[in-house]
């Protein structure tokens, strides 16, 4: 009697089980095919850090090195700066190896000029380990694009 | 036909003896290019269909919806490097594909597609079909052993144990058929079943779950899959081959798995014949000489209404353990096939 | 319960100090280990039948051995701190109370040196076998030559 | 032929040794006649990173520990370095905190029922749970920025209040996920397969779980009913009442039944939070803030309360008095503990975490003793392993 209950009850089961996966079947495909169709996100997405910049284009960088003190991966972040003659500070290079930031955030929450945020743009595949290190013309957006992520991340707060 | 075909040799001014030596291979040509065909769609139903029920999209970049996928990935391994790995049985090694591709194209030829047409017409077709398919073993026993890598020779051993004590259950519910047809020939068994109410799955119905049960386990799909079990071998026996040598033992798989469906059809579900009794093309004067494309269409459709069940199955159920398998064979199936033989028997001594 | 009345009555000297949380940290002379421990997986009292973590820690001038443990029973966690000498630290291992204790001071040696006597297998078990130094001790120097293509 | 025994090495690369665990098994045709694990693949040398980085620099870092359930190890982190230096964490804060790690261990069950499942040789399950777990990430997406390595959390808080819309997505997905999981059990509960597989297999007694230490669902499903955010509660979860579902057998089926209760659990858990979450959604939360003009300090919305941190501590200044301390946390795979030792400057003296999945490998080889080779990826499926928290 237990034998043919327990045959039974399998039978049953396997029988749930398929008429799960035919009901399954006329979901629709949950797949994104990615290189044509992008995922939406929310502008809070962490993409590469970028340099924000001012209305007449230069950057808001102080030079303060406060990103590279909380920065977990050492020497990642590498500033150089020089004063101009009214006592501005002119940033030379800002250059970041992607290669090896783990895209934390830590220097977007310290900057105190919000001089730094962290870009949309998440698409950081290259051949050359040596094409994952931005310089500031790769880093840098332009005011109308600042404008509009910081736009996009306030109606989100 | 015969006298068309050797018109044609004379035609083309071609030596006659030819026409008489080359006749009998016509069928076998025809069946390697339909099974090379049936291969290829199969794949990419299997992976379609799979993709359907487990909310993905399946191949769809080669080709309109991916329909030459299968293709592509064919001249891949056709021009992929052929890898013999150092310490194998060199000679063995090249061999097993082989041997496990033959038989399930030999069998090929036994399957009735439309009434006559069937290239090895044999009295004892089912017994031969049967006998002949079960030496693909040996292909993926030497497979195994001549990798020379233990995942291989463990899936070799539990393909061998699997399909050895599979056998008995198979050929005992065929048997059943054979008691109810009273022939063994595959042909004259699909002749027998000729409406919906004649087909031997209504007398034999355990028989047929049996049947599929163990052509599951022939072919080595889940639930059965244990030879290839991914999570645990890796890939079993073809864990070392690359290239065309794996082509053939994935072409010979699928091969199989189109044969075993259709034998079941044949033996179970009326084989080439229609459901209905008669013919569409019976009734038409015109259509009536070309009545073999309704019975193969008839024997097509089933047969793959048997293979997306297999397919079914398989994305549901997980894999049973070695143990677990072969108790279920011997303490389950086999008295079952037992009982289900002496239940058909009688029915046949009593109701005829 | 008190922690003081029982060690002493088997003689065993232990000061009791607290962690940030409010946790008993006991700090233990390194000898007294097993008998402590067997006190306090056998005891009725203390019944801690769980040793979770067994914590090395370098302070420069000698080795600390924190182990946690657990009693499932009077939902109390308990610590039990022993003081190493720099030079050769050793102590006796707590596997044959425990068996969590194998891999946990498995990875102390691996990590820290420190040598657990009686250990049934005391090998390296997060660093491959031929490597050299223990690189939780605070004079550890990474010099080993094939580490150098991880810089960049 | 070959010698009666047959040494068989699984892994490091193999498809079901998730990640990057070695065994080393000695075969008897189908049966283990014994086992070795071997682990340190994945060793990144958290602890020794702790030691040249300060708490900020080090706490992104954290979430690589266990990274199918990152909130955990961050929130663990961050409790020890909160208690150490006296912060206070903030209400909403916490009740974000609760709701995030829940979240996180529906997700991280949820990717474990997929793999075990396909340890097992079902492979559509697998992909039903990704989709699921596809919506709990895009959640905390949403919320964190980032799918696995959040950084969400902060000393004496969270970094950043929940966008707008966000609490009721996650009002959604809890209210759709119970039937998805009755899903799950229609296909996987009853199925006689499945029950022969794991019935009876890797059976670990309520005496071995607790000598081998043992936690979280693993132990659960032994008899033990332990559950750290039941018996030492952090957080905000002593607010809470729920069950800790404890199941008798210790075998692999036990173990799937209970984290599929606690998954249930869980969204049951979060449902209560979101209603009870001080200040309530952001853009309700907003609104009531400028139209208030009240009290500060008392009023129900612009009160301590429903900050997101009290004070946030400054990254480079941040300085910790010597101390030691010990956190424990319920993570998703069981007790994770985390003990930080501070020495007076802004670096830690010395992290440890003790992480789950180390004991739970460690009990693997005693399992498998005398079982069959399928068994093995049975067990270390049920097991819930996640290899990069084993070797840290």
């Amino acid at each position: 009697m237990e034998f043919i209950k327990k045959i039974t009850s399998g039978i049953i089961a396997i029988k749930n089980g398929m008429e799960m996966i035919a009901k399954h079947a006329f979901r629709p495909a949950i797949t994104v095919e990615y290189p044509e169709v992008k995922d939406e996100f929310n502008a809070r997405l962490r993409g590469h850090i970028a340099l924000t910049s001012n209305e007449d284009g230069s950057s808001k960088c102080i030079d303060c090195k406060s990103c590279v003190r909380v920065c977990p991966c050492s020497d990642l972040i590498k500033i150089k700066s020089h004063k101009d003659s009214d006592g501005q500070v002119i940033i030379d290079r800002f250059s970041i190896d992607l290669g090896r930031c783990i895209v934390c955030g830590n220097c977007v929450d310290i900057c105190p000029k919000n001089a730094l945020i962290m870009s949309n743009n998440y698409e950081l595949a290259k051949y050359n380990k040596n094409d994952l290190i931005f310089e500031i013309d790769d880093l840098k957006l332009s005011y109308e694009e600042t404008q509009h992520l910081l736009k996009e991340l306030e109606k989100d707060l | 036909m015969y006298d068309l075909y050797l018109k044609l040799f004379t035609y083309l001014s071609l030596p006659k003896w030819l026409g008489i030596v080359s006749w009998p291979v016509i069928p076998f040509i025809g069946i390697a290019a339909l099974m090379v065909l049936m291969v290829l769609f199969l794949v990419l139903l299997e992976r379609k269909f799979l993709a359907l029920l487990t909310i993905r999209k399946g191949p769809n970049r080669v080709g309109p919806y991916g329909l030459f996928q299968t293709v592509a990935d064919a001249i891949k391994l056709l021009f992929k490097e052929d890898i013999i790995p150092t310490n194998t049985e060199k000679i063995l090694f090249s061999i097993a594909p082989v041997v496990f591709f033959f038989p399930v194209m030999a069998v090929y030829g036994l399957i009735p597609f439309a009434h006559n047409w069937v290239a090895i017409n044999a009295s004892c077709g089912l017994i031969l079909m049967l006998a002949i398919s079960s030496v693909s073993i040996l292909g993926l026993l030497s497979a195994g052993w001549a990798s020379n890598n233990k995942y291989s020779i463990l899936g070799a051993m539990r393909s061998v144990a699997q399909a050895i004590s599979y056998e008995l259950p198979l050929v005992l519910s065929a048997l059943g058929i054979v008691v109810l047809s009273g022939t063994m020939n595959l042909n004259k068994i699909a002749l027998g079943q000729e409406n919906i109410f004649g087909w031997y799955i209504f007398p034999s119905f355990l028989g047929f779950i049996i049947f599929l049960i163990c052509t599951l386990a022939e072919l080595n799909r889940v639930p059965f899959d244990l030879p290839e079990a991914e999570s645990e071998l890796v890939s079993g026996y073809n864990t070392e081959y690359s290239g065309m040598k794996f082509a053939l033992f994935f072409l010979a798989e699928y091969a199989a798995l189109f044969v075993y469906s259709a034998l079941i059809v044949t033996l179970f579900l009326g084989g080439y014949s229609s459901p209905f009794g008669g013919y569409i093309f019976g009734f038409l004067p015109y259509l009536k000489k070309i009545i073999f494309l309704e019975q193969a269409f008839w024997l097509m459709s089933k047969t793959f209404g048997i293979i997306l069940l297999i397919m079914w199955t398989r994305a549901t159920l997980p894999r049973l353990r070695a143990d677990q398998l072969m108790s279920f064979s011997w303490k389950f199936l086999l008295p079952l096939s037992f009982l289900n033989l002496l239940f058909v028997a009688l029915l046949k001594y009593f109701i005829g | 319960m008190n922690f003081q009345e029982i060690f002493s009555r088997h003689e065993l000297n232990v000061i009791k100090n607290k962690d940030a949380l409010g946790n008993n940290i006991l700090s233990i002379n390194k000898d007294d280990l097993l008998k402590i421990c067997e006190l306090l997986k056998n005891d009725r009292l203390f019944n801690y039948e769980m040793l979770l973590a067994v914590i090395g820690i370098d302070c420069s001038e000698h080795f600390e051995v924190l182990y946690s443990f657990y009693s499932l029973k009077n939902n109390k966690k308990l610590f039990l701190k022993t003081i190493l000498p720099k030079e050769n630290p050793c102590i006796e291992s707590l596997c044959g109370l425990y068996s969590s204790a194998d891999w946990h001071e498995r990875e102390c040696f691996d990590l820290l040196g420190i040598e657990f006597l009686n250990h049934p297998k005391l090998e390296r078990i997060l660093l491959p076998k031929d490597w050299v130094g223990h690189p939780l001790r605070k004079d550890y120097k990474e010099e080993d030559e094939r580490l150098s293509w991880n810089r960049r | 032929m070959i010698k009666e025994e047959l040494k068989i090495n699984i892994g490091p690369q193999h498809p079901s040794t998730h990640g990057v665990l070695r065994l080393v098994a000695d075969l008897d045709g189908e049966y283990i006649k014994d086992i070795e694990a071997k682990i340190g693949y994945l060793h990144r040398g958290m602890e020794k990173l702790a030691e040249s980085r300060n708490y900020h620099q080090y706490l992104p870092m954290v979430d690589r520990i266990d990274y199918l359930s990152g909130f955990f190890n961050s929130a663990s982190f961050c409790y020890a370095v909160e208690s150490l230096a006296g912060i206070e964490v903030p209400k909403r804060a916490e009740y974000l905190r609760l709701i995030t790690m829940e979240l996180n261990r529906i997700a991280s069950h949820l990717l474990w029922l997929g793999t075990f499942l396909l340890d097992l040789g079902a492979t559509s399950p697998l992909f039903y749970c990704l989709r699921e777990r596809e919506e709990i990430v895009k959640i905390l997406e949403n919320l964190t920025g980032q799918r696995m390595m959040y950084n969400y959390y902060c000393f004496g808080g969270v970094r950043k209040d929940m966008p707008d819309g966000w609490l009721s997505s996650v009002k959604n997905f809890c209210e759709n996920f119970p039937s998805q999981i009755d899903d799950y059990e229609k296909l996987i509960t009853e199925n006689p397969i499945f029950l022969a597989r794991t019935k009876g297999v890797g059976v670990i007694s309520a005496e071995m779980a607790l000598d081998y230490g043992i936690t979280g669902a693993n132990l659960r499903a032994s008899g033990v009913r332990f559950d750290a955010r039941k018996s030492m509660p952090y957080s905000v979860y002593k607010d809470f009442n729920f069950d800790t579902p404890t199941l008798q057998e210790g075998d692999c089926y036990a173990r799937y039944q209970v984290r599929l209760l606690e998954m249930r659990e869980s969204c049951k858990l979060i449902q209560k939070a979101i209603s009870r979450i001080p200040g309530g959604a952001s853009e309700k939360l907003k609104v009531k803030r400028t139209n208030c003009g009240c009290n500060k300090a008392e009023c129900a919305f612009c009160g301590d309360e429903t900050k997101i941190f009290f004070k946030k501590t400054n990254p480079l200044t941040l300085k910790i008095p010597p101390a030691e301390v010990t956190t424990f946390i319920e993570s998703s795979r069981g007790l994770s503990t985390c003990y930080v030792r501070s020495n007076g400057t802004n670096m830690p003296d010395r992290v440890k975490w003790r992480t789950p999945s180390f004991s739970a490998t460690q009990i693997l080889p005693e399992l498998c003793k005398g079982s069959l080779y399928a068994d093995i990826m049975a067990v270390l499926g049920s097991l819930d392993i996640v290899l990069p928290e084993v070797d840290r």
